[in-house]
């Protein structure tokens, strides 16, 4: 592996990368805890949540390589794309910022994926649904993880309700990207691929409305602002994360590790 | 009188001592001081680890790396909760860290500066740290030796799994890969002999460690055992340990050992004493994760409080 | 410009690579403040200062390419080595901390460069007099602009002498490196390329007390530890610098800049 | 009223005016908000360019890069200097600037992704604004179009620059870096049409502007040349500006004109509406190194005043 690789812009391919490179970029950021974390227990389990989101990732990029049909392994999808290949979820690329950021993103991401995974396990496919099935069991756990701690900080301290509060506010600027379907979704809908992401949201707002319910938060209304990673054009924070993710693979061209 | 004479009798008879049954005061003593130091060592071990996870080369070996950090982090689990159960809660212990006051293993208080140091810390520091647990599963304290137990064999996976990835770099990899795997060998081999202690002859402690079933083994004879098993898997590896007396001496023992050079126990007394290259650096990471989660503690048990209350009017 | 190289461990290379890494990492520090200063006259200032060191960078690392005689350029040399081929001063790569770390560790490291300056304009090679006349009088500045601060802080508030205290305390422990000679310094003595190390200590000593003794600052005893970054065994701080640092050339492979 | 007379005649006559002058309430006004959130835009403009100083690819880049942010800086400098001629001190502007309350360039507002970005943003956003600067030069406010003058001279250097780093890039550059550029051109460009501001029947300041001798030429106009000067950049280059409608008109002003799409003017209302990609971020970028800072200030205040007890005592 050595110069940049570049995926054909497919429907399918891009799709899948849509799921996997938001896994990875979670993965990463939730990485960064390691040693950091509040209580030791937390230390764990973002660590056992970094590790599935990673698992899946390894599972959705190989299969996105497969259907690229340039050959591309998990590897060079993950480590030797151009920052404007990545298709992540913008939210994910934002900096792991304090706990409470850390556990209501969580909430978002692992709720926005599993109920991709539930409707994956029908995609037509060949591999998708065992993959969602899978992943399914270990998004639910990780939405079960956020949504405790959301409760716990939502309903803790004025400290940990104010900055729950902060974090929302940051946070529900990038929702309306979880939503905001375009061709790709078409795509895959039409081809029975996977569901388009606007097709989740009224489920995913009725299962954050739940959890929220429960400590008097309310999703703001969304902005016209909609964020676009998934079509490419990220953050600032993003080129960062690459040029550490990316460093050893960069560095050590024709490296076997 | 009579309980300390029943208690000598059992740790005699090889007998294990559960949480619950008499003990002295010093051998409590001893044992929360060893247990929570190891706990410690485990937690503060995820630092230099921790900081190589955002670099990992490929995805399984960063998937390896969070599992590995996350048994760690199970390890201090287990450990903590053996401690407590000699009467100290985590958080005393965790004070006690944080103040300076109790120790974690040294060796983490030098940096990882390359992703072949990831590697070389699975197969020597880990396997130095087996040769010191092993021992530690017989140990007469029974609910740890149980956590040993479970946590040995873990380290083994752990050993097996960084050995294999410097075996991948050695054998398939590039000279620079290679050149990189010997550089961090040559670093980390020093300090891992320096994992078993001091010296027998400077060792105070160790007798009576001995003589309560503790310590089973002393610090000399494990550095030999380690040296010994390591010089073979250095040689399939192809790195060469950067010591000039290492050799092989057919009349030590009844099968030979390998003789080495002398350890700078000056280095090893400075940074056990707190002047290692990133002593503060370990310290203050954990100290400021510790600080910056307060109000996250503070939150779950103010919320724990409220649902209480809630049950309690139900 | 692809894959890593690997200049010869020749001491008159090493002796360069000493000063040209360390105004680069120091460089790459500063750099950092870019729009973050306390106020614009110091975005200014520092980014200022940031631009001489690359530029002394640029020379001194040109200089040891034509020495090493493997036609490496200042960009290959800056940019394509590993992290265990770098040879600046370790203090220079901890993070840049906050305005008294940095205006402290400025203070220190361009103190030491100007004894460098002054002794080189008498160095044997043909082009290093040259280099040093003219940094000589951008690190006479450097230095006057960080004592400046220093006393300011030191004589200014309660908080802020607290954290001049503190950064002393911090970058104390990395002093002693600057002046351990050891056989480059030795060869680069004998074979008049430049002073030893071990040489500026009394006058590096004096300087500083005479800022110190303005403000009532002292430095302390130095203990028994050397950090070794000029002996290429660095902090785990510089291999994130690099990483960053690193990312075009390293992610680009054969680019024109 | 004789004042106001004065004064009239005197920007009739094209006459300079100073800060020592009388001048309507109003001009005064304009003026302040115009010079301050031009000297705002200097400084968080040196955040999207910041972001890269750490990564420019060779040194000659990053010594280029660091250089015009220190200018970015000093333009900020003058900028604030002489809105204070105007009676507003600069840490009431940034107060403005902090609450949100006063403005700036909301190209600003859009993220540097790659570092062709850096190039671009050297090219076409700094020719968009010398576009509108160099009228500025002739100014009716003397201490404004002086320090107009000299920052136009700095900013066309900086033009030329950016220029130049993206001609390496498409002229020697690999395909990779060729497509950097396309795509960063693709980003830019319709954000720095609207940089000249709303189109002239939208635009209810500019007339009063322009009778004040503070506006010398209109927004549209000011976008036309800008995309006429620019095309032409473009094809030596190698670069296809991203519009479909831009073609050469003979017919449009006595040379001809390029005529091109239509403007998203929602997006533009958006963003300066403070829902651009990045406008939280810039801004919270510059309240956090002010407050990060105060303390700096308030030690180097107090160092002064106690420089100054101590030479009244002397």
């Amino acid at each position: 592996m050595t110069a940049s690789i570049r995926p054909e812009h497919r429907a399918d391919v891009e799709y899948l990368l849509r799921l996997g490179d938001t896994t990875l970029i979670l993965g990463q950021r939730l990485g960064e805890w390691c040693g950091h974390a509040p209580i030791l227990e937390e230390d764990i389990a973002l660590a056992n949540v970094a590790l599935d989101l990673i698992g899946q990732t390894r599972a959705v990029l190989t299969r996105a390589g497969e259907m690229e049909d340039q050959g591309f392994d998990e590897d060079q999808l993950a480590y030797l794309r151009e920052e404007r290949d990545y298709r992540n979820l913008t939210m994910v690329e934002l900096p792991r910022g304090d706990f409470a950021f850390t556990v209501l993103r969580n909430l978002f991401v692992s709720t926005w994926l599993k109920l991709h995974w539930e409707r994956l396990q029908d995609s037509a496919d060949a591999e998708l649904p065992g993959i969602a099935g899978k992943a399914l069991k270990e998004a639910r756990y990780h939405q079960q993880h956020a949504a405790d701690w959301v409760l716990r900080l939502a309903d803790g301290t004025d400290e940990s309700r104010a900055r729950i509060d902060t974090a929302l506010a940051e946070l529900a600027r990038y929702v309306p990207e979880m939503f905001t379907a375009d061709a790709v979704d078409a795509a895959a809908e039409a081809g029975k691929l996977g569901p388009s992401r606007a097709a989740l949201r009224e489920a995913w707002e009725a299962e954050i409305a739940s959890v929220f319910g429960e400590c008097g938060l309310t999703l703001p209304a969304a902005g016209a602002f909609v964020s676009t990673g998934t079509q490419g054009v990220h953050t600032e924070h993003l080129g960062r994360i690459l040029a550490e993710m990316q460093y050893l693979q960069r560095a050590y061209p024709g490296g076997v590790w | 009188q009579r309980l300390q004479e029943r208690f000598d009798a059992r740790i005699d008879a090889g007998d294990f001592i559960e949480a619950k049954d008499w003990m002295p005061d010093n051998y409590r003593k001893t044992l929360l001081r060893q247990i929570s130091q190891h706990a410690h060592s485990e937690i503060v071990g995820m630092l230099p680890e921790g900081n190589w996870i955002g670099r990992a080369p490929t995805l399984k070996r960063k998937a390896i790396l969070l599992a590995k950090v996350q048994d760690e982090g199970g390890h201090g689990l287990y450990l903590y909760a053996a401690a407590e159960t000699l009467g100290q809660s985590r958080d005393e212990m965790l004070a006690a860290l944080h103040s300076g006051k109790a120790k974690y293993s040294s060796i983490f208080n030098y940096p990882t500066l390359t992703w072949a140091d990831i590697g070389v810390i699975g197969w020597l520091v880990d396997g130095a740290a087996i040769m010191n647990q092993v021992p530690i599963c017989r140990c007469s304290y029974a609910p740890y030796a149980r956590a040993m137990i479970r946590i040995c064999r873990e380290e083994s996976f752990h050993q097996r799994q960084g050995y294999d990835s410097l075996l991948v770099m050695m054998q398939n990899g590039t000279p620079e890969q290679k050149a990189m795997v010997q550089d961090a060998v040559n670093r980390w081999w020093w300090p891992c002999l320096m994992m078993f202690g001091p010296p027998d002859d400077q060792s105070p402690n160790s007798a009576q460690g001995m003589r309560w079933g503790i310590k089973r083994v002393s610090n000399d004879t494990l550095r030999q055992k380690f040296v010994d098993a390591t010089v073979q898997q250095a040689q399939v590896l192809g790195v060469t340990l950067p010591d000039p007396d290492l050799k092989w001496n057919a009349e030590r023992g009844e099968e030979g050992h390998w003789d080495f050079g002398t350890i700078d126990w000056a280095e090893f007394w400075r940074v056990v004493g707190g002047d290692g290259p990133v002593n503060r650096e370990r310290l203050g990471a954990r100290v400021k994760a510790w600080e910056d989660g307060a109000w996250v503690r503070e939150a779950a048990l103010a919320h724990a409080r409220k649902q209480q209350t809630k049950q309690e009017a139900a």
